[in-house]
């Protein structure tokens, strides 16, 4: 069930959190430290739900 | 479009469609809507006519009259300034002590005063007066060239060191500390003197050596007590207020290498009205003598 | 994409409102005659001031910047009292839409009031309702252009009379109105005469009943406040239908109810609602289709109010053969009296008890203080005493909450200042306090202003700011 | 699928066609009322600032500045720009009849991509991290991420629209088109900018001088354009002949106003750079445009309120159609306002005075806020499946609390304007000003607490709403009788 679909939103999502982790690490200011962690927790919040959804549903379906 | 449908309940056609539910009459424009906007439109156009509208790759269309906003502001500014005319030839023609007196005149001259020093004075002096580092507080009591109407017109008028103006006021402290007058001691020591003056001399010993330098070099124009002269120019030494600083070594610096500020002469920029004007006003702020 | 011979636009189906005599028109002639009565002489109704004011007694002088209302007179200071008349406004249409439905609009609304107006001249001229529709269906003649010739000339003057009496609340009423006809009168009257003129013209003349239906937001808000207690004007459904022609219920013996179909009540209604639809947005709740109604009624011997002014809880009531009650008192109605009661008595309490003395002070804020030569602290103040009494007055001025502290006046005298009737006087206020005395940062202090002649006292907080510590 | 299954579409009798994706509007409705509640408190916290100064607590974190931009975005783009985005996905679905686009991971990115959008932007505020831009005021890193987040939108509303199963496309789904299309323009347009560095926060702007503010200002009042009337026309469309049950008053109308609204709003920004350093001429075709959009926006009010033909008596006994009539009525208001506003005569005693603030808050809480409270009073029961509102009563005290507090708010800024650009303009006798700013300051103050008084009316009713959606939401029915009581009898 972990659809094509998914696998680029799980690449597009692993991208997005690189770049935060990247620009929280080299940040000059509190915006952009903020802001990349951000991103990094965004992204890997959304690639867990993506996982949980997807194992969800396959125990639904058996 | 032959098959038309009907709402129940008007009677009048739907365009047939249906979404979710939601169907559509095919009711006409208002006609008063459609007349309101053609009137907009029209007025709109009319606008463009007189007035500038479009713009073209290096112009842009000028309107019937040429009308522009900046034309227009200049004639309100010089619309303003010839009805105050009236009052501005009363203050030309009375002595800034008669424009004291007089409170209408007081009124009008304080208010264009204001205006004039925001415009021409308080880059230097900081609105109200308040000064700067190095540019003295106008609305205090302290003056250096002197703090009556009179004195403070002629310093309006001329400025202070100012170029170009035969009837400045001009004074130099001697530089002496750089010119080798007075040696590092003998700065030090005329320094606490000074100090010691408004009672914050920190070394009794140097400051009672000072006394005699600043006897036979400072007193000619500052006065035997440092109570200043204004003839030349020279500040009180006693109070509490020092246009450079009245930190130690701010006095120091002052005698080694003295800063002597320049104001620029005013007559030939303003004109009379608006320097008595900036003379009342000035007068008014807190020490007018 | 438009359905192919079909016009972009829908022509604007005209109105003819018939002529209908009633308890309604009554009161409606009534209301309209004392509105427009009210609007028109007003600005000629004369008030003594003394000299040096103007003696009308509603006026706005925009370039003097007062307003004045018989014996009040309005500072741009006090213009809060706009702000409670506007609340006060808004409570009083609020209270009456629940209590009586859509009266402002069918009443009292400057556009129903013209509209009326300009209705009963078309009438004059052009005839009743059947007169109006064969004239409109004429092919022009000298008699027709005659008649609309006339009605427009008629109607261009009750607008120029509108326009006008506007701008007399702006300005002197006879002055006015000679320089206006002797071409005097400045450009700016002109455009304003000539704007409401045109509008009173467009809107009452020709726009009528598709500004209620299309335009105002008012209805919207009005109607959002109805409840089933509320005065409405309704059709009661439940005895006029199925209505039918008066004969053929003789004939048929079919179950028939009072409404005899005739249409008079479409007829009459001056937006063009058929009434019996039930409540509908375009309808302004004027209540002719009751008199229109009630005519009929009589004249074949039914009940009357067959269509009704009347709350909708009282019409079930009556369907279902109880007695009809009305709540006038509900919780909501209540609320709002009191509200305008509170506003009311409040804008009374500070109109009666209102100064005639205000002081402003105005702390320099550059420099915030300044230290003189022995070391006391003084501040500057811009002080305006407003003197808002028609004769000169003298004020004495006194400051404390410091110790020592001492006031200089620029230009005048703090125990004798003059200010000129009416008028404000500005003075150029300095406190200083000696060495030592004024606390760090601010400290509250308190100026007392005194009419020496009538001993009203102003008291002003204000502070006094000294070097941080 | 889990979830969609349950949610299988309630619409028209097309068997097996696909089902929608309810969840997603689901979060922007909760996220909807949640940052309505934020916006509206952060609003009554800078209205009471205003009147009493102290209560910028000497914080830099809570000093009006940084706090107003806080309100402004909140209710805009957070509170309206969920609102916008949760109704354009659940009315394109049912108007198409398609499930929406790029499956269900896409519209979850969409949604928490937003809600980031919109934390990265408050924190930056409240940190003091600003382009400076009004209502553009994140800097260049939150403006990349949310151009992101807002070509996901622009494909799933798209891609839905290009799989529809209706032949024609909804008037609803043109607005919301044209929003999100605009909306996109303006905001790249708008926010180029460079950065000082790749790991900082600070940019600079592309433009500079009058270019600058002329970009603002095209930016500035498009968003009122195309963001709070061509979006919340979308959702005017779809929900009043919804509610009402009437079929829209004319199909012809909504093509008219439509199009020359969208044509003309985009030429009307000059008209906030009236005697500016900006040229005349820019500043004529600001006006004009401005004028002539009088005419397009009544069209959609038109259109609102003879929806409502053969339904009017509704309004009495149903208040979320009060919600939603009375909306249109504050959309007329202000859009009458608003052209009478850019005339240059008006505009020169208007300008940067309260009652610009009176004109965007008779839009913003008349018209955007409640046609969204009539939405989500609408949307509640239908995407939780409940038989109805927990309460009619409540919906009844919140739409009074809130009008209430509206009146108050608007009459008093638009006093306390008029009041304020007449004493700028005052000259005493001498030909001086009569009046120095700060006199004018301290006449605002009581206007200034009445306003305050009136946003606390607004937030009271929002709270009222929580309680009411919550109660819905847990299928709490509360035993009441019906509003409106006796309706008008018939005849058996």
């Amino acid at each position: 069930m972990f659809g094509i679909g998914n696998w680029i939103a799980t690449i597009l999502l692993a991208a997005i959190s690189l770049i935060g982790l990247v620009l929280w690490s080299h940040a000059h200011d509190i915006g952009m430290e903020i802001f990349g962690a951000g991103l990094l927790f965004f992204g890997i919040l959304m690639i867990f739900r993506l996982i949980t959804n997807a194992y969800g549903n396959e125990e639904k379906l058996s | 479009m032959t098959d038309i449908n009907r709402d129940e309940v008007t009677g009048k056609p739907t365009t047939g469609h249906e979404w979710d539910g939601i169907r559509e009459l095919n009711t006409p424009l208002p006609r008063w809507w459609l007349l309101v906007l053609y009137a907009c439109i029209v007025w709109s156009i009319g606008y463009w006519v007189v007035y500038p509208a479009w713009p073209s790759l290096t112009n842009y269309t000028k309107g019937m009259f040429g009308y522009n906003s900046r034309a227009e502001l200049a004639e309100n500014l010089a619309a303003a300034e010839a009805a105050q005319s009236q009052w501005l030839s009363r203050i030309d023609q009375n002595s800034v002590e008669a424009i004291e007196g007089d409170p209408e005149l007081l009124n009008f001259a304080m208010a264009g005063g204001r205006a004039a020093f925001n415009e021409n004075c308080a880059p230097c002096h900081a609105t109200g007066g308040a000064g700067r580092p190095g540019f003295p507080v106008l609305a205090d009591d302290e003056w250096i060239w002197g703090g009556t109407l009179a004195d403070i017109q002629q310093t309006i008028q001329h400025g202070i060191r100012a170029a170009d103006d035969a009837e400045t006021r001009i004074t130099d402290m001697p530089r002496f500390g750089i010119d080798g007058l007075l040696d590092r001691t003998q700065v030090n020591d005329v320094t606490e003197f000074v100090l010691s003056l408004s009672g914050r001399a920190t070394d009794q010993a140097a400051a009672e050596a000072g006394q005699q330098i600043f006897a036979d070099n400072c007193a000619a124009c500052h006065g035997p007590a440092g109570q200043g002269l204004r003839e030349f120019g020279a500040p009180n030494l006693t109070d509490e207020i020092w246009l450079y600083g009245g930190e130690k070594k701010e006095v120091i610096a002052q005698i080694h290498n003295p800063k002597m500020g320049v104001m620029p002469h005013w007559i030939g920029r303003l004109d009379s009205a608006r320097i008595k004007m900036l003379t009342v006003y000035v007068h008014s702020l807190g020490g007018g003598e | 994409m438009l359905a192919g011979g079909s016009k972009l636009y829908a022509d604007h189906v005209k109105v003819y409102p018939q002529r209908i005599w009633g308890k309604f028109r009554s009161i409606k002639w009534a209301i309209l005659a004392m509105l427009l009565l009210i609007y028109y002489l007003v600005p000629w109704i004369r008030w003594d001031r003394g000299p040096d004011a103007p003696d009308q007694a509603v006026l706005i002088d925009m370039a003097g910047r007062r307003a004045y209302f018989f014996w009040i007179e309005i500072w741009p200071q006090e213009v809060y009292y706009l702000a409670g008349l506007l609340i006060l406004g808004a409570f009083g249409l609020f209270f009456a839409t629940s209590l009586l439905g859509r009266v402002w609009c069918g009443f009292t609304c400057p556009q129903t009031v013209w509209t009326d107006l300009f209705m009963q001249v078309e009438r004059w001229v052009e005839g009743d309702r059947n007169a109006r529709i064969k004239l409109d269906g004429e092919p022009v003649s000298l008699g027709k252009s005659v008649r609309k010739l006339t009605k427009h000339g008629i109607w261009l003057l009750i607008a120029l009379a509108t326009g006008g009496a506007w701008a007399m609340y702006f300005d002197d009423a006879p002055t006015l109105l000679r320089n206006f006809f002797t071409g005097q009168a400045g450009e700016l009257q002109y455009v304003f005469v000539g704007l409401f003129t045109a509008t009173t013209y467009i809107l009452a003349g020709w726009a009528r009943e598709q500004v209620c239906i299309y335009m105002c937001p008012w209805p919207r808000f009005q109607a959002a406040m109805f409840d089933e207690h509320t005065m409405l004007v309704t059709y009661e459904e439940w005895r006029g239908e199925p209505r039918g022609p008066l004969k053929r219920a003789a004939a048929e013996d079919k179950p028939q109810g009072d409404c005899i179909d005739c249409g008079l009540c479409v007829r009459v209604c001056p937006t063009g609602v058929d009434i019996r639809q039930g409540q509908q947005l375009a309808c302004i709740g004027c209540g002719l289709c009751v008199d229109a109604c009630n005519s009929v009624m009589a004249k074949i011997n039914r009940p009357l109010e067959l269509i009704t002014y009347d709350a909708l809880s009282a019409q079930a009531d009556r369907a279902a053969g109880r007695p009809p009650k009305r709540r006038f008192i509900r919780p909501r109605t209540v609320v709002y009296f009191v509200m305008i009661l509170a506003v009311g008595i409040g804008m009374l309490a500070t109109l009666s008890q209102r100064a005639r003395l205000d002081v402003s002070l105005l702390a320099d804020r550059a420099p915030l203080f300044v230290r003189l030569k022995d070391g006391g602290i003084q501040n500057g103040y811009t002080l305006k005493i407003l003197n808002m009494l028609r004769e000169p007055g003298t004020f004495s001025l006194e400051v404390e909450g410091l110790p020592g502290i001492e006031t200089r006046l620029i230009g005048a005298d703090s125990s004798r200042i003059a200010v000129a009737p009416d008028d404000v006087g500005t003075f150029r206020l300095l406190l200083l306090v000696p060495k030592g005395a004024a606390p760090s940062g601010s400290s509250p202090i308190t100026v007392r202003v005194t009419n020496l002649a009538n001993g009203e006292v102003s008291i002003h907080d204000a502070t006094f700011n000294a070097p941080q510590q | 699928m889990s979830s969609a299954v349950a949610a299988a579409g309630t619409g028209p009798v097309h068997a097996k066609h696909e089902t929608y994706n309810e969840q997603i509007v689901k979060l922007f409705t909760l996220a909807t009322v949640f940052w309505g509640v934020v916006a509206f408190l952060v609003g009554v916290v800078i209205a009471l600032q205003l009147a009493f100064p102290f209560l910028n607590l000497g914080l830099e974190w809570t000093s009006f500045g940084r706090l107003r931009p806080v309100h402004t975005s909140a209710a805009i783009f957070a509170f309206g720009g969920n609102a916008l985005l949760g109704t354009s996905l659940y009315v394109v679905q049912r108007t198409c009849r398609a499930r929406l686009w790029g499956g269900d991971a896409l519209a979850e990115f969409l949604f928490w991509g937003y809600q980031l959008f919109i934390v990265m932007a408050a924190l930056g505020y409240v940190l003091g991290i600003t382009g400076g831009r009004e209502y553009a005021e994140p800097e260049w890193y939150v403006d990349l991420w949310l151009t992101l987040v807002w070509v996901v939108y622009l494909l799933i509303f798209l891609g839905t629209l290009m799989k529809r199963k209706e032949p024609h496309i909804y008037v609803a789904n043109w607005f919301y088109l044209a929003f999100i299309v605009t909306i996109a323009i303006l905001h790249i347009g708008n926010n180029l900018a460079i950065p000082v560095s790749f790991f900082g926060a600070k940019s600079y702007s592309l433009f500079s001088g009058v270019q600058d503010a002329m970009l603002q200002w095209w930016y500035g009042h498009n968003a009122v354009g195309f963001f709070l009337t061509a979006g919340f026309l979308g959702i005017m469309y779809y929900f009043v002949p919804k509610q009402a049950n009437r079929p829209v008053y004319s199909y012809r109308l909504s093509i008219v106003h439509f199009w020359s609204l969208i044509f003309l709003y985009i030429w009307a920004g000059p008209h906030h750079l009236h005697y500016t350093s900006l040229p005349d001429w820019t500043q004529t075709l600001g006006m004009t445009f401005s004028v002539m959009l009088w005419m397009p926006s009544w069209g959609g009010m038109i259109n609102g309120l003879m929806t409502l033909s053969g339904a009017w008596d509704k309004l009495r006994t149903d208040p979320v159609l009060r919600f939603l009539v009375t909306s249109v009525g504050f959309y007329g208001m202000s859009t009458f306002e608003g052209p009478v506003m850019s005339i240059k005569a008006v505009n020169s005693l208007s300008h940067y005075t309260d009652w610009t603030i009176g004109h965007v808050h008779s839009g913003a809480l008349g018209w955007v806020a409640f046609v969204s409270f009539g939405a989500v009073y609408f949307l509640v029961p239908v995407l939780w499946k409940r038989s109805g509102l927990y309460s009619q009563r409540l919906v009844e005290w919140h739409f009074w609390t809130a009008t209430f507090g509206i009146v108050l708010y608007i009459t008093s800024m638009w006093i306390s304007g008029i009041m304020q650009g007449l004493m700028w303009r005052a000259y005493d006798t001498l030909g001086f000003l009569q009046f120095s700013f700060v006199e004018t300051v301290d006449a605002m103050h009581p206007y200034y607490v009445i306003r305050a008084l009136g946003g606390v009316l607004f937030l009271l009713g929002s709270l009222i709403m929580v309680y009411n959606v919550a109660r819905t939401i847990r299928g709490d029915r509360r035993q009441e009788t019906a509003i409106g009581g006796a309706t008008a009898p018939v005849r058996a």
